[in-house]
C-alpha cells in the first residue's frame, strides 16, 4: 500500500503546478464556469502550451503521439488543472473524442482527428442527450440514415455544451430503427459546419453558454461513422472510461474551499472572525472530511486504471459522493458568508470574486454526466448486483 | 384550533394568485431583472390598488386593518409568483417600523403614502462588517444645531435606487437611533451591488448627510425598540414568501414528474423521483404551520420570539431543500437560463439569507432554550 | 386561525395532565417500551382508572359510551398519555379493534367486544404483517376457509405485538384466493385460546415481547368475521384513519427531549456543562425546530379529523417527519452523551436511566406502521398526485 | 501509489475471514453476550496462535511484526465478525502504550504475555466526568517509598474483570503517568456497567491501591507520551473494525435485498432500496479508504493528526448511515432480537464512541486546520 507518487511523477506534478501557477495568475483562473470569450481564448492558449510541454495528452498512448505515461499521470495532469482553475477547453475532444477515435477509428480517421486534438487545435461539442432522451439516453430519436455515401441527420439535441466554439460535433444516432433500444445506435463525427445543422443558444446558469442544436437533412459522409454501425452505444459506454477520476471537478472544489477557509480565518464580521464561529469550525471541518474522501475516491479510480483494472462503479462511487459534497460544501459556505453570499462578482463587494456564488450555481449541476440518481443505479446493479 | 386560513383569508389567496398568474408571469419576472427599477411601477400601483401596500396598516392611515395572518397569506403568493418589488422592506419593515416607533405626525403623513404606493421607503441596516441585525453600527449621527449630520456606509439596502427615503440605522450618542433620510438629500451616493437575481440591493454611502431632527423615528437612542418588533414582524412575512416558492416549486416539480417520460414511465412513478417530492411535502407543510403558528402568536400578543426562530430556521432548510430538490428532478433542463427553475433557486439566496438565516435563528433560539453563550 | 384550545379543552388537558403526573410517578414511567410484568400491569391499573373518569375513551362516539368530546379532546389525551410515559396497553383494542368493530360490527359484535375494551379489560394482538407480507401486506397468503358456521384458519402471522397478553387476535386472512389481490381478504377477531393458536416468542429489541403466531387448523365461530367477507382489506384502511395523529409517540420523544435538554443544562463533562458546547447548543436547537414541527403536524391531523376530513396524505407526513425526526434526535443525544451513550440503564451511572440508549433501539423502529418508505409512497400518491 | 492491499495481506484477510466465520459465527457472538467473561478463551488461544495478539509487536517480544496497516486490514474482519474479545484493548492500546513507553524490561516481560493471549492488559483511563481521552483525571497516585498509592474511579473500563492488569492513567505530582496495577492487588473494586451489546466494561474503583514504583511505564509525569501514540494508532484500528461491520452490513442488506420479495419484485429493484445501497456503498469506501491513508501515513512516520481524525469522523458517520440503513431495509425483523441487525446496532454505539466520536475528532480537525477555539 502506497499513498504517495513516486519521485518522477511528484516532480511532473511540481512542474506542472509551476507552469500553470505562472501561466494562470489569478485573474485568468476560472472561478467556476468558463464565461467570456477571452477566458475561453485563454484557455486554449494554455493548453496549447500544455501540448507543446507534451503535458496534454501525456495519458494517451504512445503511438498516437501521447505519453508516455499513464493514468496516475493523466490524473496528475487532471487535478493540476482543477487546482490552477485553468479555463476549461478542449475537455470533450481530448477525453471523449480522443480515445474513442484511438479505440475504434480507422487509419484515416485517426490521422484526420488525433492530431488536431493533440495539438489543442480541434474543440468538439458533444451531442448525446435530445430533448426526449435524458437519463434515459438509450430512448434516442436522433435518426441517421444511409443516402449512397452519405449518411442524412434529422433530429435535435439537447445540452450541447461548447456548441459555439466547436468545429465538431460528436454524436450519437439511431441508426436502425427496427433494433433493439441500444443496438441501433451509431457514432458520427459531423462538421458543425455542414448544411442544416443550426445551434438555438441555451445558455447555462453558471455563465456558459450551450445551445440546442437542430439537424435538419444534414448531409455527412459516411466515413464519419466511428466503429461499427449499430455498436455506437457499446463504444461510446466503453470510451467513458478513459478519463473518469473526476479529478479536475473535484480540485476545482478543493480549491474554492481552501480559498474559503483562509477567507474565515482572515474576515471579520460583527468584530469576529468567521473562524471564530464554532458552528463554522464545525462545518469546515466535517466539509474538509468529505473533501478528503472524495480526492481519494477519484483517486483510487485512477489507481483502478493505472493497474489495468476498469472502475466502474468505482466512478460511480467518486461521482456521486462529489455531486453530494460540491452542493453540501457550497449551501454551507453560502450560510457562512450571510448576505455577502447574495451577491455575484460586485467589483467593491464581493468576497473571493464571487466564487462561492459562482460555485453554488455551479452545484445546481446535479445531472452532470448522467442525474445522479442514474450514478446510484449504476454503483447499485454493477457495483453491488442488485437486480434491474 | 382552527389551523386554517377563514374564509375570507382564502379568497385573499386565491385573488392573490390569480392576480399574480395573470400580472406577474415569469416573463415579467425576467423583464424585471434586465430593467434598472428592478419592480414594475404599473403592477406596483395595481398593488397599492388592492389594499397590498398598506395591508397591515390601520384604516385611519389608509390602511387595510389587515393581520399578520393575512400578511403572511398574502406572501405566500407573492413568494409564489417570485414577484419583484419593495414591498417587504417599504411597507412591512419600513412600515411597520414607522407604525411602531414613529409619531403621529410621521405616521399620518407616510403611511398613507406608503400604503398609495406614492412613497417607497426602504431599510438602510447591514453594514459591511455587520449583518442585518447590526452587531455594531458604525454609522454615525452627530447632532448640529436641530439636525443630525449623518455619516457611514451603509450596504445591502434593497430597493435604495427607488426608494424616496431611507429609513436608516445610526449610533448616536450612546445606542441606535432611526433616521429617515431623504435620498435626494446631498450626500447620499447609491451604488448598484452585482447580485444574485440582479436583486436591487445597493451600497447606500452617507457624507455629511444632514437631516433635521424630526425626521427622527422612535426616541434619541431608541431605534432598536420599533425596529426590533417591525424586524419580527418581516421575519414572519418572509417565511411567508419563502414557504409560497417552496410550494411552487413542490408543485412544478409534481407536474413535471407526471408529464416526463423516462424509461418508458413518468418519472414521477420511480421512487427516487417520489420519494424526493414526498419529502419535500413534509418540509413544505411543517414551514407553513411553524410559520402561521408565529404569526398567530404576535398576532395574539403572546411571546413568540421562539417561534419566529423556529419558523425561519426551518423555512431556511426547507427553501434549500426546494432548491436542490427542483434542480434534481428537473436535472439538465434546469442548468439553463430559460428553465424557470433558476428563477426560484435564486431568490433562495436571497430569501434565506435574508433577516437572518438558519444558523442565525438556531443561535437565538439555543439561547431561548437557556443554554449558555 | 387558532393555534390554541378552548377553555374548555384546556381544562380538560391540565385534568389529566395532573392526573398522570400523580398517578404515573417517574419510576413507573415507560421510558421508551413497556418491558416488564409490573410496567404492564401497572399501565392497565392507569388505563382502568382513565376509563372510570371518563376519558379513556373521550374520542369514542356517545353511543358506545364514549366521548362526548371528539379528536381534539383524543389528541389532547394522547399526548398527555405520550408525554405521561404511561406504559402503553390496549392501545390495538382502544384505537383499532373498536372502531372497526363501531364502524362494521353486528350488534351483538358491538355488545360483545366493545365494552370490555372501554373499560381497558379487554387486550388485543394484531395479525396482519406475516413473513411474506410486510410492506406489501395486500399479498398476504394466510387463510380463512368457511366450513359450517366456522372459519378454518391456517398460515403464520408475525410481529404480533402483546401476542402474550392479549386475549384476542385481530386478523385479516384470505377467504377468496382466486379474488384480486386486495379483494378477497376478510377481518376477523380470534380468541388466542382457540385449539391450534401457537405462538413462538420473537422479543423486540426495544425490550418487549412480541410473537409469531401460528395457526393450525384453528377453528373459529364465523360470528368473528367483522364487517362484510372479502371487504377486510378496505375496512382495515378505512379503521387506520381513527387515531391517525401520532401524538403519543410525538408526545413520549418530546418528553425524553426535554429532559435530555435539562440534563445538558446541569451535567458537566470535561468541566464543562453539556449545554455550554457550541456544537452540542447548535444541534438541540436544530432538534427542537423538528420536534416542533413534528407536533404541528401531528395537530394538523388531529385538526383537520375535527373538522370532518379525514387525513390521508397528512397523516403520513406527520409519521414520516416523526420518524426521521426521532433517529435524528438520538443520534445526536448520543454523541452528545459519549461513551455514557453506551449505558443501558445502568442503576449507578446512567444518565436519564438510559433512555437515550432505549430511544435509540427504539428509533431503529424504521417501519411501524408501514415502512417509511410506504409514507412516502402514501404522500406521493395520494397527497401530490403522483402516478404509481 | 498503489491503494490496494499487498498480496500477503490480502492472504491475512481472507485466511482470517475464513477464521472468524468459522469460529466466531453470530451464535457465538449472542452466546458470549450472555457470558460472564464476554469473550471465548478458547477463540483467544486460537488467536495468539495465529499470532493475531501480537500482530504490532516486533519479534524479538514474541510478536509478528506487523505494521499498522496489517492490523487495520486485520480488524476489518474483526469488526465484520464482531467478534467480542479484547483484542483492541489488550494488544493495541495497552500493547502499543507498553511498546512506545515501556523500558526494556517491562516490554521483554509482558509483550510476549500479551502476544500468547497469556496475559490481558486493560487500559483504565476515562473517568466519570472526563472521556476518553481525560481532561482533567482526578485518579491520583501519591509517591509512599517506593510504591504509588492509587486513589480514585475509572469508568468504562473493557474487560477490567478478566485483565492481568490495568494500564492506568493517574495523575502524579504534576501531570498524568501511567501504573500497571495487578489487577488482584488489595483496593481494586471492579463493577461491569450495564451496557450496550452487554459489553463488558466497568467501573473501577481504587482505593489505597499500592503499586511499585516499577510498574510505572514511561517516565513520571510524561505517561500521555507513549499513551498518546498508542490512542493515535489504536483509533486508526478502531476505524478499520468499523469498516469491516459496515461493509458486512451493507453485504447483508444486498443479499437480503436480492432475495426478500414484495409486490413482485425483489426489493433491491426498488430505487428507494437501491440508492440507499449505494449510498451505503459510497460512505463505506470513502471510511475504508481514508482509514488505510491514516495507517500507511502513520506507518511512514509522516505527521497524520489530521488523518487521524478525519478517519474516525467519517467512521463514525458512515457508521450511524449503516444502521439506518440496516435497520431501514431490513425493517420489521431487524427490530427482533433473534435478527442479526441488532447486533451490528448495538456495537455501533460503543464502536463510534470508543476513542472519540464524530464530533470530538472535527473538534480536534478544526483545530489542525487553524481555527481559534
Amino acid at each position: 500500500m502506497n499513498f504517495e507518487l513516486t519521485e518522477e511523477q511528484k516532480k511532473f506534478r511540481s512542474d506542472i503546478r509551476s507552469f500553470l501557477e505562472e501561466e494562470v495568475p489569478p485573474e485568468h483562473q476560472a472561478v467556476f464556469g468558463v464565461e467570456s470569450e477571452e477566458d475561453y481564448r485563454f484557455g486554449r492558449s494554455i493548453q496549447r502550451k500544455l501540448a507543446d510541454n507534451g503535458w496534454l495528452t501525456i495519458g494517451w498512448p504512445t503511438e498516437y503521439g501521447g505519453g508516455p505515461k499513464g493514468p496516475i499521470e493523466q490524473s496528475i495532469f487532471s487535478e493540476a488543472m482543477g487546482y490552477g482553475r485553468v479555463p476549461r477547453t478542449g475537455t470533450t475532444a481530448l477525453n471523449i473524442v480522443g480515445p474513442a477515435v484511438m479505440y475504434f477509428g480507422t487509419p484515416e480517421q485517426k490521422e484526420k482527428y488525433l492530431p488536431p486534438i493533440a495539438r489543442a487545435e480541434a474543440e468538439y461539442c458533444q451531442g448525446f442527450s435530445e430533448p426526449n432522451a435524458g437519463s434515459d439516453l438509450g430512448s434516442l430519436e436522433f435518426r441517421a440514415v444511409r443516402d449512397g455515401d452519405e449518411n442524412v441527420l434529422n433530429g435535435s439535441k439537447m445540452f450541447t455544451s461548447w456548441a459555439f466554439r466547436a468545429q465538431y460535433i460528436y454524436l450519437l444516432a439511431r441508426t436502425d430503427p427496427d433494433a433493439p433500444k441500444h443496438r441501433g445506435i451509431s457514432l458520427f463525427i459531423a462538421d458543425v459546419k455542414t448544411p442544416g445543422i443550426s445551434f438555438r443558444p441555451l445558455p447555462y446558469i453558471n455563465g456558459s453558454m450551450a445551445a440546442q442544436t437542430y439537424f435538419d437533412d444534414a448531409r455527412i459522409p459516411s466515413s464519419a461513422l466511428i466503429g461499427e454501425e449499430n455498436r455506437g452505444w457499446y463504444h461510446a459506454m466503453a470510451t467513458l472510461d478513459f478519463e473518469r477520476s473526476g479529478l479536475e471537478r473535484y480540485a476545482s472544489v478543493q480549491r474554492t474551499f481552501d480559498d474559503f477557509v483562509e477567507l474565515c480565518k482572515t474576515t471579520k464580521y460583527n468584530g469576529k472572525l468567521l473562524s471564530e464561529n464554532p458552528i463554522a469550525r464545525h462545518k469546515l471541518a466535517k466539509i474538509k472530511v468529505g473533501m478528503e474522501i472524495w480526492r481519494l475516491l477519484c483517486w483510487k479510480v485512477a489507481w483502478m486504471q493505472s493497474t489495468g483494472a476498469v472502475p466502474n462503479a468505482e466512478a460511480s462511487v467518486a461521482f456521486l459522493h462529489g455531486t453530494v459534497q460540491r452542493l453540501e460544501f457550497t449551501q454551507t459556505a453560502m450560510e457562512i458568508l450571510g448576505l455577502y453570499g447574495t451577491l455575484m462578482h460586485d467589483p467593491k463587494w464581493s468576497l473571493m470574486r464571487g466564487a462561492i456564488e459562482g460555485i453554488h450555481r455551479e452545484s445546481m449541476h446535479l445531472h452532470g454526466a448522467g442525474t445522479t440518481e442514474i450514478h446510484r443505479n449504476i454503483i447499485a446493479q454493477r457495483g453491488l448486483g442488485l437486480p434491474r | 384550533m382552527d389551523l386554517g386560513l377563514s374564509e375570507q383569508q382564502e379568497m385573499l389567496s386565491r385573488a392573490a394568485r390569480e392576480f399574480l398568474e395573470a400580472e406577474c408571469p415569469t416573463t415579467l419576472v425576467r423583464e424585471l431583472e434586465d430593467s434598472d427599477g428592478g419592480y414594475s411601477p404599473e403592477l406596483w400601483r395595481k398593488m397599492a390598488d388592492l389594499g397590498w401596500l398598506g395591508q397591515a396598516f390601520p384604516g385611519q392611515y389608509g390602511g387595510s386593518d389587515g393581520t399578520l395572518i393575512d400578511q403572511v397569506a398574502l406572501f405566500e403568493e407573492i413568494g409564489r409568483a417570485i414577484l419583484p418589488s419593495p414591498i417587504l422592506t417599504s411597507t412591512v419593515l419600513c412600515g411597520q417600523t414607522i407604525l411602531y416607533g414613529g409619531n403621529e405626525d410621521q405616521k399620518a403623513a407616510l403611511l398613507p403614502l406608503i400604503s398609495r404606493g406614492d412613497t417607497i421607503v426602504t431599510l438602510a441596516l447591514a453594514e459591511a462588517d455587520a449583518g442585518f441585525d447590526g452587531g455594531d453600527i458604525s454609522v454615525m449621527a452627530t447632532a448640529d444645531g436641530g439636525d443630525y449630520v449623518i455619516n457611514g456606509t451603509k450596504l445591502f439596502v434593497p430597493y435604495a435606487h427607488v426608494a424616496d427615503y431611507l429609513l436608516c440605522v445610526a449610533r448616536t450618542s450612546g445606542a441606535d437611533s432611526l433616521f429617515l433620510i431623504d435620498s435626494k438629500t446631498a450626500g447620499v451616493n447609491i451604488t448598484l451591488l452585482h447580485s444574485v437575481a440582479k436583486y436591487k440591493q445597493h451600497e447606500v454611502a452617507l457624507q455629511n448627510v444632514r437631516v433635521p431632527r424630526t425626521n427622527m423615528v422612535g426616541q434619541l437612542d431608541q431605534g432598536r425598540g420599533p425596529l426590533g418588533k417591525a424586524v419580527d414582524w418581516a421575519t414572519v412575512v418572509q417565511c411567508g414568501e419563502i414557504v409560497g416558492r417552496c410550494q411552487k416549486v413542490l408543485d412544478l416539480v409534481v407536474d413535471y414528474s407526471k408529464v416526463r417520460v423516462q424509461f418508458g414511465r413518468p418519472i414521477g412513478s420511480f421512487q427516487a423521483v417520489l420519494h424526493q417530492c414526498a419529502d419535500l411535502r413534509v418540509a413544505v407543510d411543517g414551514a407553513r404551520l411553524v410559520t402561521y403558528q408565529a404569526a398567530w402568536k404576535l398576532v395574539e400578543g403572546r411571546p413568540c420570539s421562539e417561534d419566529i426562530a423556529m419558523a425561519k430556521a426551518f423555512a431556511g432548510s426547507a427553501s434549500r431543500q426546494a432548491t436542490a430538490v427542483g434542480h434534481g428532478i428537473f436535472a439538465g433542463i434546469a442548468f439553463t437560463v430559460e428553465h424557470d427553475m433558476q428563477l426560484y433557486m435564486m431568490r433562495s439566496k436571497i430569501q434565506e439569507a435574508n433577516l437572518g438565516d438558519s444558523d442565525f435563528h438556531l443561535d437565538n433560539l439555543g439561547g431561548y432554550m437557556g443554554f449558555p453563550t
